[in-house]
This record gives structure tokens, C-alpha cells and sequence, in this order.
């Protein structure tokens, strides 16, 4: 009998753009190699495995319901999580209250880690690494002068707070702050604000649609800083697409892993690539994703699919995958430091920290193409 | 701030704004006219988009190139979408406000639709493209090439709408028709094709601007909706059917909302312009510029 | 120019219930008018005519037949009905309303029978930029009368076109249908005001009941008894 | 009236029953239709007889919403509902004083604009006065607490439909619905009666967004002011018939269930599916479900033979 | 002297630059018949949009039970017994009739004291003729009978002024002579007072005690029929050789 495994993903609507991206494909792919393998080891027996999986409309009450259906009415072995913060918010309890662990690629927030849910295991890393690990590398570079733009929700304000605290501990002075909010369909008029002002940073905590306004705007008004960061989106394919290779050189985003990591790294790049057609995983969110898979992948092996047992192996172990060791400390991933990402001659390069560098940080942004 | 900084500022304001004015073409002929709230017009725009892109990257024609066949293509669209539907709505509908319901619900129905058949066609993805993004230099300020051949096509098709709509009774017959069916077949208006025209043209419009944005902005199966809402906002704003109106309404909320960027806080644009269309709506429910 | 309109066997009614039976009657140039109680028919039978309700029977307009439930046919052959109810546009202005009255025609046109139009309606002059449904019901009246005459009609029908109106309008318009008639058109006149209906046309018939019951020159009809009991209401002796 | 009032306590108590036997799944299903039952038949109560089209709710529910989410911790359960309500029926009061002289179009797109400018304000003021826009509900009602009191809800605006429709209070709403002019002039008070019908609606919505919303655990202005809730409760209610009073009920369930089926069925073409179902719907059945007769059907049935 | 229901005070309505109603006196005395005539666009209409609230004035007082309502809403008018009719007839056509006249009943006649024939909508429907007409909807009637329903829903609301535009038009001269009996019935056996606008002046001079004229907006005349047909001015402006006999 296949190993019967559920989820919810949003297909259409407003989060489809990032879940069809860093998540939905990795969940197919892996299936599907799964099988070819002759199905997923349960404990040494090789079972199939079949994905029961829905539309969540972009929908919160619709995600609720689906998991419902999945976890109360189908009984599925496993889950997957959906996308998104807001939804993990919402189906993590679900998840605790029925026994399910949970391995979320794609939900960051420090709020969802402080809930303690032992189930809910959260493989990103949390804002305060990330922005740790850009004002480390500012700070290396000997940047001066910043300034910050960042969007009105969850996701920016905890970067925007967590960025503030490191800032705290260096001399870097902050030329401006300004917030915009979702959906924003010119950034002009603060571009230029800032161009005046003339940074040696700019840090944009952005979405994938305004990390590329941002970009094609601050070509547009000539705004070119040393160091040109925006958060979410970078990494995608996507960003090189429009932007173009020689246009992207320099620009800094949210990044944590490429085809260089590790070898597992590279058969996935090429596997992914291969069979959605060209279209590459991202140079983040994509790669956790995948990590974990191998690691729910590993917890059956070793426990079955008792899933008191899988929580007790992944809360317990330290996990290799391709993006290196993973491990939990409550439900956060400590053992992936926060990172920074480049592009540099149509590849995203993590360019920090040393640890985890495909390629040396580019401290002078060329000019934009 | 120098003069310089103020141009750069009002100039970006108002290419926003000729934006806004394009999107709200087409809406302003099907519910500025024709009561028909199409609230899947952000959707067909979509379809211009998508058109758009598609031509581009796997035939590397110019979206300038695609522009009159997104025109055409949408136009053929609406002329099916009507006969299918709004043809049978407004032969049934006993007065105007029950057919505005009803083709609400109509429209509804087509979003989902081409929603659907866009994330069947092209999938969730974000998409998009380079094309005229280099710097074009104005009196000391820079303004990215394709911005300024949207602003001006914006410009062009909104000046030719609204001429169009001023030489000629057609604009006049369109809104007697919804006035007065009765009326309108007094006088000979032929309801049977001027109606379906009409729509068509609003959708042809939704496809150039959906081609033209393509050019600026990120594409999605989920990206029409705000576009909907800013098309209704201008349209307001300016008055139902006036295409002068709308023009105007939409420079003017892009001037107002770069200002109030610059000047307080970007998280305070929404309520900026929603403020200022509340205002409006409460203070001259008829548009900004109506002279009655 | 002037249209002549031959009426055989027509029948026309409401969703199945048939208001008029196999009506025959010929108009020619000049000014006719049918008379006849509420609820008779008339206003039936100028619709049926106009195209605006289906019909039976045969219509012809200067020996053409003219097609079932097509207004626009209708007002291309050169027929314009003032209809009960003025269908005005009441959110456009009069201007709008009259120019949409010559959709039909050239711009040139339209511009010079706008300009005969307000100079029969001076009123219409004054308030060219006034919303036609804020007119008084007379003004209205006026826009509604104004409008059927600018797409030039051969035949013009007017349905109890001075509904409303004071009676020195009444007498005007009456005077404006006659010169419309003089000048070559054809007019055809629905009236309840019966007694100054007659005094300017030249034919009148009375419709009862679905049904024509009397037909002849104006002056006949306004001696005949049927006319004087039921219309003028002269005591039956 | 008699069979109406029977009608409804049946199908609450068949409601009711509903925890005890269905799964998870169903019982969630379930709780989906019953915020539409509540949402669509409350909208229905004012925009319907008034023909005011009202997008609105969203911002009832987002209100409603939000005041749960920041008293659950001190109030009780019901308590932090039913304040919910009585919050949105206040700025529905203050809401409908400055817009409700305001007809047709004009009031649709108004109310819109408002939802929006609500939800920013709320943004707004979140974050600069908390830090944060979003809040997280650690203390949760039991999922079958919430069903009750959602189908509490739900029930009580079906109730009060009964009610209102047969009180001079709704003729007055059919009234101003029809002209509303010529209603004053027989003696009615539009402007009360519109905004206390208006403050009713919003209540409900409140009502409702005040018990759903810790379904979510985290909730943000773009998740409670999704406009698409209002949107989506106007549409149940045309397509149930707005006029009518069992008509939004109707579609609310078939709708939801519908949604739902094509949903998981047919999950490459579910939307295609509902938008093509939508229109047909307004097209053979243009006053809505609740019109639907007999005589209608075997019509379709009559007129499909001359055709084929 | 008969107890006087309703006064309006220089009661003046702009519309933009146009002067619809100039500065008008009027005075209505319980169990008066009066008419208004004058040319179309005379501002008839206007003032009785004034004086039933429709139209709040720009300028001037109307007083009614003591108070000056000018700026209320109609249903306060309504509920001080102001009744009216329009011109275009305004009934709720997806009401039946008898739905209609329920609806007057409901509000402002709510509670009010009637007189039998005002005391259901069956009694109005019969007393209106429209009996054999209640159960169709008030759209399919013709437009005279919706002129009749247009009286029957004033009635509804027992009104103790009730404000006729043109009931009569459209109708021959002895349907006409028919309506005029019925509004002397209103008058006489209901007691009501009636304000009654027709352009069918032989007709209408014939019945009323009183005649305001209005001429651009201005009242040009207020007296007897006979004094009224005497005025040179109102000869001018309005009758011509129509009353001339
Ligand atoms: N839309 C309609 N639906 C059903 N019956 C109608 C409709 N319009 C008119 N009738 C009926 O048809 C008959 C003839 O009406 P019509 O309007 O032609 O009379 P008319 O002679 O013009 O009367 P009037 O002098 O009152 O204008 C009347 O009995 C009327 O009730
Ligand atoms: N809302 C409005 N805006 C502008 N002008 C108006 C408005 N309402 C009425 N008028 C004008 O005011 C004048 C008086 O109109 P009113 O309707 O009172 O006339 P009336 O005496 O009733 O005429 P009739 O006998 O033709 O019904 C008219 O010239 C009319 O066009
Ligand atoms: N593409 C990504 N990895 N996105 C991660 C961001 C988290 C997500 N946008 C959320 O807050 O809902
Ligand atoms: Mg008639
Ligand atoms: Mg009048």
C-alpha cells in the first residue's frame, strides 16, 4: 500500500507566485524520485508514495479546512506544509492537535517558533539570522551609511526589527527608514529620496514583485549604491529573467545555497531543472524545501511511520542534506547560519558568511545594465 | 528642494498617473457607459499581458509590435463574451440596476474563468521581461525608456477615446441606451451592435493596457485585481464615462500620491489615496470634474 | 416626400394577449388622427407600427413592406414616434437628447435641424444644457416632440403629444403638427384632446375596443354621433 | 411565517446535531457554509429589499475580527463576539451617516473605498502604535464552541430576516429599495432606517469575522479585510436572489459546496467550472435560486425538446 | 374661519441660475378646494416639491402644525397630513396596487384617525375605482390608472392636505369631468383639503373655489375663478382665449 502524504498548496492567487517557486515543485520532484527509487523507505520496506494534494486558493480558511479534511477525514500518513507564514500559522496548531509533524520551508517568523509547538519544525532561518549576517558583512566592508525600505507586514517588520537590533551594536548610520505597503506600484519618488542622500547600502526588505520594481527603479532614476540589497526574490530565476545577467552583477539578496553547495546540491539543481524544463529552484527557500524532504525522508526510514516517532528523530538528530547540517533547537534551525546572496555573472553566489561562501563578496556594485 | 528634484518628482507622479489612466480606459467604457461593472477587467488586462510576454520571449517580437493584436484579439473576445452573455442580460434585465447586478455576477463568473485558464496556460509564476528598461534623460532628470512610451501611448489612446467619444454619438448612444433601451430604439440606435461594440472596445483597451504594463511591472494569474480596483478609482474619480475625467483623476492621483511619498511616509499612500477618493466621492459624487 | 402607409390585417397585443384585431387602415400625406377611449388600443398601435412590440399582418410604408419588431428599420425608412411616456434620456442634456435624435443623419444635418429645432422651442433653447429629467413635464413634452422631428421622419406618429402641456402649448403644438403636415410629412396623431384634434386634421378614425369603428374627413367624424356622445360629451339627447 | 420558523428551527437543529456525527472535514464544510448562510442572508436583509449593493462587509468582518482578537484574552467567548458585532454595528452607523445619501454605483464603489481605507488605517495604526500588524491568538475557543456559536449566528440572521420582513421595518427597506422618494413621502424615514438596517448588517458580519478569525491563529489586515469575503457574500446572495428570504441560505450552502466538491474533484478546472456554473445561473435563473419554481424547470425540460 | 393647515412664506427654489419658484405666498385652509395653473415650467410642480418636503427651499418658511418644516424630509411633512401626488407616476410597480395603498397605510397613516372610507386599502381601492385592478402589479395598469393609485397611495397616508399634479392628463373630457367629481367627494365627504395642479383649466375653474396662478416662477394671481379669468395678466400669460367663452 502507498505511504499516503497531504497537502495544501496555493495554485492560484496571490501566493501562488512563491509557492509554485520554492515549494510545490520540490514536493512533485521528490515524490516522483522517490517512486522511480522504488518508493520511500519505510522502516526497510519500500513503499510508494502518493501525494494527496489540493488547491488552498490562497485562502486561509480554505488551507484550515483542506488540512482538516486531510489529517481528520483522509487520515493521511504524513503532511507537507502549505506556503507561506500566514497559513503555517494557522495549520501548525492543527498539525500539534492531530500529531503531525510539520517541516516548513517557507514560514518565518519568530512568533511561530515562540508558540513551542513540538510538531512544528521550521527550517528557514529566522529574520534576526539573516539580518545578523547582512550587518556582519556591511560591517566587514567597512559600509558607513544605509538605508532601509521595507514593507508593512509580518515578514518585513521582524526583518526591519531584527536588522535595527544588529545595527545597534555597530557604528553604520541609518540615512533613512521608510515603510511602503503591499502592492506598491512605484517606488520612485523614494528611490530618489535616497539617491540624494547617496548610501554606501541600500536594504530593501521586499517581496519578489517589488525587489524587481525596486531594481528596474533604481536603474531607472540611476541610483546605484555599493551594495544593493533587496530580500525575497533575488534568488529566483526569475529575477535574472528580467533584470538580465549582466544587469543583475552585484545585487545582494536572501540567498543560502547553489548548485556549488554540495554535491546532493548540485544533482537536485540539475534533477529540478531537468524536469520542470528549465526552470531552476531558487537560491533559498528552494533548497530548504528540499533538505526538508530528505530529512522527513530519513525520519521514515529510521521510525516508520509512527509520527510521535519521526517528531522524536527530527527534534533529536542533526541532519545532513544538501544545504548542510540541519538541526533543531525548539522548532528553529540552528545549525544554518544566516547568509547573503550575489548575483555574479548570472549565478546567485552565497557570498556570506566564509562558511557557507560559493564565491567572494563583490563590495562594489557595478553599474546597472 | 531644487527644481530639478520637483520635476523628477511631479514627472514620475504623472507617469504613475498616465498609468493609472490606461488601466481605466476600458472600464470607464463598459461601466462608465454601459453600467457593466466588469470586475474581471484587471483579468482581461492579465491576458494583454500575457500575450505580450509570451510573444516576447519565445518569438522576441517587440510588445510595441503586440499592442494592435492584443487590441484586436480582446476585441474578438468581447465580441464572444457579449453575444454569449450580456446580449441575453440586457434583453432580460426590466431596468438598469437590475442588469448592473446581474452582470456583476457575469463578471464574476468571467474572472474565474480567465483566472483559471491562465494559471492552466502559464501557471502560478511570477513572469516578466527587459525591454526599453535604459535610462532616458529629461531636463536633468531620468526616466526609464519604456515608462515614457507608456506614458505616451497612455496619452494618445486616451486623447483618441476621448475624441472618439466627443465627435461622435457613439459614446451619447451607449449611455441613452442604458438610459432609455426604449428611447434609444426611437431614435435608431441599432442596440444590437453598438451594445457589443462597445464591450469589445473595453476589452481591446484592458489588452493594450495589459501589453504596455507588461513592459514595467511583474505579471501573475492573480494580478488583475488591484488593477480592477485602480481602474474603478480613476474612473471615479473622473466621473462615470468621462474620458477626460478619468484622464485627468489618474495624473492627479499619481501626482498626489508620489508627492505624499516623498513627503510623509509610502505605508500612508494607500490611505492617501483612498482618502482622497472618499473625499471626492462624498464631496462630488459625480467626479472631480463634473460641472454639474 | 411624403410617405403614404397601407395597414392590412394587423394584430398586436402583450405576451399572448391580443390588444388590436386584424386592423386595416391606409394613411396618406396629410395629418390623421385616431381618436378613442383610454385602454382602446392607439398606443398599441403606434408601437406596433414603430417596431417597438411584435406584430401580425402586413405594414407597408410607400408600398415596401416593413419587417416585424425592427425599431431601427423603422426609423431608417424614415418613421419617427413620439411615443407615450416621452422615453426621454433623463440623465443627458437636451442638446444630447436632440442630437441623439438625429443618430441617423450627417453631422451637417444634425446641426441644421438643431437649429430649426430650437427655434420652434425657444423654451429648449433656454435650457439646451438642462438635464432632460429635471424638465417640466410640459418642457419634457417639448424635447420629446423636438427629438422625433430631428431624424427628419416622412411619417411622424405622435402619441397624445400634448399630455401635459398648457393649453396655448397645446394649441402651438397642434400648429407645429399641422405645419409638419403642410410641409410634406406625414403625420399621424393620437389624441384625447379631441375637440382640437379635430379643428387641425385632415382624416380621423375612432378606435374602440382593439377595433376601428368609424373613419372618415375630420370634419365628418367630429359631427358624427359616436364623436359628439362619447368624446365631447354632449348629453345624447 | 409559520413554515419559515419551522424551516429554520429544523434546519438548526439538524445543524447542531451535525458535530456529533460528521468528521472534521465535514464539520468544517459546514462552518464555511454557515458564515455564508450568515453573511449573505444579513447582506441580503438591507442590500436586497434596499437594492443598496453594499461591499462592505469585509470591513464588518475584518472589524470584527480584529475586537476578538484583542479582547479574547480578557472577555469571554461570547462576550468578545458579541462586541465584535456591536463594535462593526457602531462604525457601520458612523459609516452609514456619511454615505448612505449616496445611491447605486456610487455607494457600491464608496463602500468599497472604505473597507479599503479601513484595512490601511488599520495597517497603519498597528504598526505604529504596536509595532506589528498582525496578532496571534494563543487562547482559542474548542473548534465545536466555535461552530455553535457561529451557527448560533448564522441561525439569528435568518431569524431576524423573518422577522424584519414581516415588520414595517422591511417593507420601509423594500420600500426605499423600489423609490425611495416616493417612500418618504408616504411617511418613512429613509435615513433612519437605512442606517439602523446598514448598523444590523455590519453587526452580523462582525459577529461573524469575531468567531472565524481564531480559526487562524495569526490574523493581518489582508487576511480579515479580504475584500473577496464581501465580494464572495454578494455573490452567494445575487445567486441565492437577494430578494428573497430563503434564496441566500440556499445558495450559500450550494455554493460553498459546490466550491468545495469542484474544488477536490476537479482541481485543474474547478474555477472554470464555478465561473461557468455563475453564469448559466444568472442567465436561466436571473432572479436567483430562491425564484426557482417547479413550473421553471419543466420549462428548461419543454424548451430543451423544441431544440433537440 | 376654517383652521389653516399649511403656510408658505416667500417660498423660493433655485436651481443654479434659474429661479424655479420666486418668493411665493400661499395659505391652505382645512376643507379648501384650490387650483393651481400657469404655463409649463411655471414652477407648479417645484412648489409643490417645496411643500411636501421633495425640495427643500433655498429660501422662505413653511409652516405646518406650528413649526416651519422648510429643510425637513418629506416624512415629516407626511406626517403633519401633507399628501401628493406626482406627476410622472411614481408607484412601487413590483407592488401590486393594493400593496401600494398598504404601504401609506403602514406609514404615515400609521395610527391616524380615518374616516371609513380611508380605513383599509380595499375601501381606498373602491373609492379610487380601482377595485378590479388590486391584485395586478402596479407596473402592468395603465398610466391613468396609476394616476388614480398615485391619489389612492396619498389617501392611504389620511392626509388632511393632499397635493394633486396633474391627475387628469391623458384623459377625454369626460373622464376628466369624472376625476373632478371624484376630487369634489375628497373634499366634501373626507374633508380633506385639495391642492389640485391641471392644465384642463375649463374643467378645473369649473370646481375649485380658488385659483393660484404662477407665471415664471412668481405668483401672478390667487382668487376666485372668476376674478382669475378677469386678469389681464393671467389672460396673457396663460389662458389666451381658452376660458375666453
Ligand atoms: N405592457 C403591457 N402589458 C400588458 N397589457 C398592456 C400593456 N400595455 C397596454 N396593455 C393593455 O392593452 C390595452 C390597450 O392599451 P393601449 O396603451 O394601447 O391603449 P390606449 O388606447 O393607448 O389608451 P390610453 O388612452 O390610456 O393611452 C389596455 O387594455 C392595456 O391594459
Ligand atoms: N432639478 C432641476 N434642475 C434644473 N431646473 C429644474 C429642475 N427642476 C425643475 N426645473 C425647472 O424649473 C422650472 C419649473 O418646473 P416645474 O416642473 O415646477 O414646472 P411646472 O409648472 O410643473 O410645469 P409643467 O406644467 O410643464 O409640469 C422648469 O423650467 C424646469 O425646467
Ligand atoms: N519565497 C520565500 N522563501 N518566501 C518566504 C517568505 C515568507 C512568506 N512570504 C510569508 O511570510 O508568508
Ligand atoms: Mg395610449
Ligand atoms: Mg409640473
Amino acid at each position: 500500500a502507498p505511504v499516503r502524504i497531504g497537502y495544501a498548496m496555493a495554485r492560484t492567487g496571490p501566493w501562488a507566485p512563491g509557492a509554485q517557486v520554492s515549494q510545490e515543485p520540490n514536493y512533485l520532484l521528490w515524490a516522483e524520485q522517490v517512486n522511480a527509487a522504488g518508493g520511500l523507505d519505510v522502516k526497510g520496506t519500500k513503499r510508494p508514495v502518493e501525494l494527496l494534494s489540493v488547491d488552498d486558493r490562497s485562502d486561509i480558511e480554505t488551507c484550515v479546512r483542506s488540512y482538516q479534511k486531510l489529517m481528520g477525514s483522509d487520515k493521511v500518513d504524513l503532511i507537507l506544509p502549505p506556503w507561506g507564514s500566514n497559513a503555517n500559522f494557522a495549520i501548525a496548531p492543527l498539525a500539534q492537535r492531530f500529531g503531525y509533524p510539520m517541516l516548513a520551508p517557507t514560514a518565518l517568523s519568530r512568533k511561530l517558533i515562540d508558540m513551542n509547538l513540538s510538531f512544528f519544525f521550521s527550517i528557514l532561518q529566522q529574520p534576526d539570522r539573516m539580518m545578523g549576517a547582512l550587518v556582519d558583512m556591511l560591517v566587514a566592508s567597512g559600509v558607513k551609511t544605509i538605508a532601509i525600505v521595507y514593507m508593512d507586514d509580518l515578514f518585513g517588520l521582524e526583518n526591519f526589527a531584527a536588522l535595527n537590533n544588529a545595527l545597534k551594536k555597530t557604528s553604520i548610520q541609518v540615512l533613512e527608514r521608510k515603510s511602503y505597503p503591499l502592492g506598491v506600484k512605484d517606488l520612485s519618488p523614494v528611490l530618489r529620496g535616497i539617491k540624494e542622500q547617496n548610501p554606501d547600502a541600500f536594504i530593501g526588505i521586499t517581496y519578489p514583485p517589488d525587489t524587481i520594481l525596486a531594481s528596474k527603479q533604481a536603474k531607472e532614476v540611476g541610483f546605484n549604491p555599493k551594495f544593493f540589497y533587496a530580500s525575497v526574490g533575488t534568488a529566483f530565476q526569475l529575477y535574472r529573467n528580467v533584470i538580465t545577467a549582466p544587469g543583475a552583477e552585484g545585487v545582494l539578496g536572501m540567498g543560502s545555497w547553489n548548485s556549488k553547495t554540495s554535491a546532493g546540491a548540485k544533482a537536485y539543481f540539475d534533477a529540478h531543472t531537468k524536469r520542470f524544463e528549465g526552470k531552476e529552484p531558487d537560491r533559498w527557500a528552494s533548497g530548504h524545501c528540499w533538505a526538508a524532504l530528505e530529512i522527513l525522508q530519513a525520519a521514515v526510514a529510521k521510525a516508520g511511520l509512527d509520527r510521535k516517532a519521526i517528531r522524536d528523530y527530527v527534534a533529536g538528530t542533526t541532519h545532513k542534506t544538501i544545504i548542510g547540517d540541519v538541526k533543531f533547537t525548539g522548532s528553529e534551525n540552528t545549525a544554518t547560519p544566516g547568509s547573503v546572496g550575489q548575483w555574479q555573472n548570472g549565478e546567485f553566489e552565497v557570498v556570506w558568511p566564509a562558511s557557507m561562501a560559493t564565491a567572494k563578496l563583490n563590495p562594489n556594485k557595478p553599474a546597472w545594465k | 528642494m531644487s527644481s530639478t528634484a520637483w520635476f523628477e518628482l511631479i514627472a514620475s507622479g504623472l507617469i504613475t498617473g498616465g498609468i493609472y489612466a490606461l488601466v481605466g480606459l476600458g472600464l470607464n467604457l463598459q461601466y462608465g457607459l454601459m453600467r457593466i461593472l466588469n470586475i474581471a477587467h484587471g483579468e482581461f488586462l492579465m491576458l494583454g499581458a500575457y500575450a505580450t510576454w509570451m510573444a516576447h520571449t519565445l518569438l522576441g517580437w517587440s510588445p510595441l509590435a503586440v499592442l494592435p493584436l492584443a487590441f484586436a484579439g480582446l476585441l474578438l473576445v468581447g465580441l464572444v463574451v457579449h453575444a454569449l452573455t450580456f446580449r441575453k442580460l440586457a434583453a432580460q434585465a426590466p431596468n438598469v440596476d437590475v442588469f448592473e447586478a446581474r452582470g456583476l455576477m457575469v463578471a464574476f463568473g468571467l474572472m474565474f474563468l480567465v483566472q483559471n485558464f491562465a494559471s492552466w496556460a502559464w501557471g502560478g509564476d511570477l513572469r516578466g521581461y527587459d525591454y526599453l528598461t535604459t535610462p532616458v534623460a529629461i531636463g536633468g532628470a531620468q526616466f526609464a525608456a519604456n515608462k515614457l512610451v507608456v506614458f505616451g501611448l497612455a496619452l494618445v489612446f486616451a486623447l483618441a477615446l476621448m475624441a472618439l467619444l466627443r465627435f461622435t454619438l457613439l459614446g451619447k448612444g451607449v449611455r441613452a441606451l442604458m438610459q432609455s433601451p426604449t428611447g434609444a430604439q426611437l431614435v435608431g440606435i441599432d442596440t444590437r451592435r453598438l451594445h457589443p461594440l462597445m464591450f469589445g472596445v473595453g476589452l481591446g483597451l484592458s489588452g493594450v493596457a495589459g501589453c504596455l504594463l507588461s513592459m514595467a511591472y511583474t505579471i501573475t494569474p492573480s494580478m488583475g485585481e488591484p488593477y480592477t480596483v485602480t481602474a474603478l478609482i480613476v474612473i471615479t474619480l473622473g466621473g462615470f464615462g468621462s474620458m477626460g475625467g478619468a484622464l485627468a483623476g489618474g495624473l492627479l492621483l499619481g501626482v498626489i500620491e508620489a508627492l505624499g511619498m516623498h513627503f510623509t511616509n509610502p505605508s500612508l499612500k494607500s490611505l492617501l489615496s483612498y482618502g482622497v477618493f472618499i473625499a471626492v466621492l462624498l464631496w462630488k459624487p459625480n467626479g472631480l470634474f463634473a460641472k454639474r | 416626400m411624403t410617405a403614404s402607409l397601407k395597414i392590412q390585417g394587423l394584430g398586436a397585443g402583450y405576451g399572448g394577449f391580443n390588444v388590436l384585431r386584424s386592423i386595416d387602415l391606409e394613411v396618406g400625406s396629410g395629418l390623421t388622427v385616431i381618436l378613442g377611449p383610454n385602454g382602446a388600443g392607439k398606443t398599441t398601435l403606434l408601437k406596433a407600427l414603430a417596431g417597438l412590440i411584435p406584430r401580425t399582418g402586413t405594414v407597408l410604408l410607400d408600398d415596401t413592406l416593413l419587417p416585424v419588431r425592427q425599431s431601427g428599420v423603422a426609423v431608417r425608412r424614415g418613421m419617427a414616434l413620439v411615443a407615450e411616456g416621452r422615453q426621454l434620456f433623463p440623465q443627458m442634456t437636451v442638446t444630447e437628447n436632440l442630437e441623439l435624435g438625429g443618430w441617423l443623419s450627417t453631422k451637417a444635418q444634425r446641426a441644421e435641424r438643431l437649429r430649426q429645432a430650437l427655434a420652434d422651442f425657444p423654451r429648449l433653447a433656454e435650457r439646451a444644457q438642462q438635464l432632460a429629467g429635471t424638465m417640466s413635464g410640459g418642457e419634457q413634452q417639448m424635447v420629446a416632440v423636438a427629438r422625433a422631428m430631428m431624424s427628419a421622419p416622412r411619417l411622424l406618429m405622435l402619441d397624445e403629444p400634448s399630455l401635459g402641456l398648457a393649453p396655448r402649448m397645446v394649441d402651438e403644438l397642434l400648429g407645429i403638427a399641422r405645419r409638419i403636415a403642410d410641409a410634406g410629412t406625414t403625420v399621424l396623431l393620437v389624441e384625447q384632446n379631441v375637440k382640437k384634434a379635430l379643428a387641425v386634421a385632415d382624416r380621423a378614425h375612432v378606435l374602440e375596443r382593439g377595433a376601428l369603428v368609424a373613419g372618415g374627413p375630420a370634419a365628418e367624424i367630429a359631427q358624427s354621433d359616436i364623436v359628439r356622445h362619447a368624446y365631447l360629451g354632449v348629453a345624447t339627447a | 411565517m409559520k413554515r419559515d420558523w419551522i424551516l429554520l428551527a429544523g434546519l438548526t437543529l439538524a445543524a447542531a446535531l451535525l458535530p456529533g456525527i460528521a468528521s472534521a472535514f465535514l464539520l468544517s464544510l459546514a462552518l464555511t457554509c454557515l458564515m455564508y448562510v450568515a453573511l449573505a442572508s444579513s447582506w441580503s436583509l438591507f442590500c436586497g429589499s434596499t437594492r443598496y449593493l453594499s461591499l462592505a462587509t469585509a470591513a464588518f468582518f475584518g472589524i470584527g475580527a480584529y475586537t476578538s482578537a484583542l479582547v479574547l484574552e480578557s472577555l469571554p467567548w461570547l462576550a468578545a463576539v458579541g462586541l465584535g458585532a456591536l463594535v462593526a454595528a457602531a462604525i457601520a452607523l458612523v459609516m452609514g451617516l456619511a454615505v448612505l445619501h449616496l445611491r447605486g454605483t456610487y455607494f457600491a464603489v464608496l463602500t468599497f473605498g472604505m473597507t479599503e481605507l479601513i484595512r490601511h488605517a488599520v495597517t497603519y495604526f498597528e504598526k505604529q502604535v504596536t509595532g506589528t500588524v498582525g496578532r496571534v491568538l494563543v487562547v482559542v475557543p474548542e473548534e465545536t464552541t466555535v461552530y455553535y456559536t457561529v451557527l448560533g449566528i448564522a441561525a439569528s440572521a435568518v431569524a431576524t430576516a423573518i422577522v424584519v420582513r414581516r415588520r414595517r421595518f422591511g417593507l420601509a427597506l423594500t420600500g426605499i429599495g423600489f423609490d425611495e422618494q416616493r417612500a418618504q413621502t408616504l411617511g418613512v424615514d429613509t435615513r433612519f432606517v437605512k442606517t439602523l438596517g446598514f448598523a444590523l448588517t455590519a453587526a452580523f458580519a462582525g459577529a461573524i469575522g469575531a468567531a472565524m478569525a481564531v480559526r487562524w491563529t495569526y490574523i493581518d489586515p489582508v487576511t480579515v479585510f479580504n475584500p473577496f469575503i464581501g465580494f464572495q457574500t454578494v455573490l452567494i446572495a445575487l445567486i441565492g436572489g437577494a430578494a428573497t428570504l430563503w434564496g441566500p441560505l440556499v445558495a450559500a450552502v450550494v455554493f460553498s459546496v459546490l466550491a468545495e466538491t469542484l474544488r477536490l474533484q476537479l482541481p485543474q478546472a474547478y474555477m472554470v467550472a464555478l465561473g461557468l456554473l455563475l453564469i448559466l445561473s444568472v442567465m436561466y435563473l436571473p432572479d436567483g435560486l430562491g425564484s426557482l419554481r417547479w413550473a421553471q424547470v419543466r420549462g428548461w425540460f419543454r424548451r430543451e425538446h423544441v431544440h433537440g | 374661519m376654517a383652521e389653516r393647515l399649511l403656510q408658505a412664506r416667500a417660498v423660493t427654489v433655485r436651481f443654479g441660475g434659474l429661479t424655479a419658484v420666486d418668493a411665493v405666498d400661499a395659505t391652505f385652509d382645512a376643507g379648501e378646494l384650490v387650483g393651481i395653473i400657469g404655463p409649463n415650467g411655471a414652477g407648479k410642480t417645484t412648489f409643490f416639491n417645496a411643500i411636501s418636503g421633495v425640495q427643500p427651499p433655498t429660501s422662505g418658511a413653511l409652516l405646518l402644525g406650528g413649526h416651519d418644516l422648510a429643510g425637513q424630509g418629506p416624512h415629516r411633512f407626511a406626517a403633519q397630513g401633507v399628501a401628493r401626488t406626482f406627476q410622472t407616476p411614481r408607484v412601487f410597480g413590483g407592488l401590486r396596487v393594493r400593496e401600494n395603498v398598504d404601504f401609506g397605510l403602514q406609514f404615515a397613516g400609521r395610527g391616524r384617525h380615518a374616516v371609513p372610507a380611508l380605513a383599509d386599502a380595499s375601501s381606498i381601492l373602491a373609492l379610487i375605482g380601482l377595485s378590479a385592478q388590486a391584485e395586478l402589479p402596479a407596473a402592468a395598469v395603465t398610466p391613468a390608472q396609476q394616476r388614480l393609485l398615485e391619489i389612492g397611495m396619498a389617501l392611504a397616508t389620511r392626509p388632511r392636505l393632499l397635493l394633486l399634479d396633474e391627475v387628469a392628463a391623458g384623459l377625454t373630457e369626460a373622464e376628466v369631468e369624472a376625476m373632478a367629481r371624484l376630487i369634489g367627494r375628497l373634499r366634501g365627504e373626507l374633508g380633506l383639503a385639495v391642492v389640485w395642479i391641471e392644465h384642463a383649466v375649463t374643467t378645473l375653474l369649473r370646481h375649485v373655489e380658488r385659483v393660484l396662478v404662477l407665471h415664471q416662477g412668481r405668483k401672478i394671481a390667487d382668487g376666485t375663478p372668476a376674478e382669475v379669468t378677469r386678469n389681464a395678466e393671467v389672460i396673457e400669460a396663460y389662458l389666451g382665449d381658452e376660458v375666453a367663452a
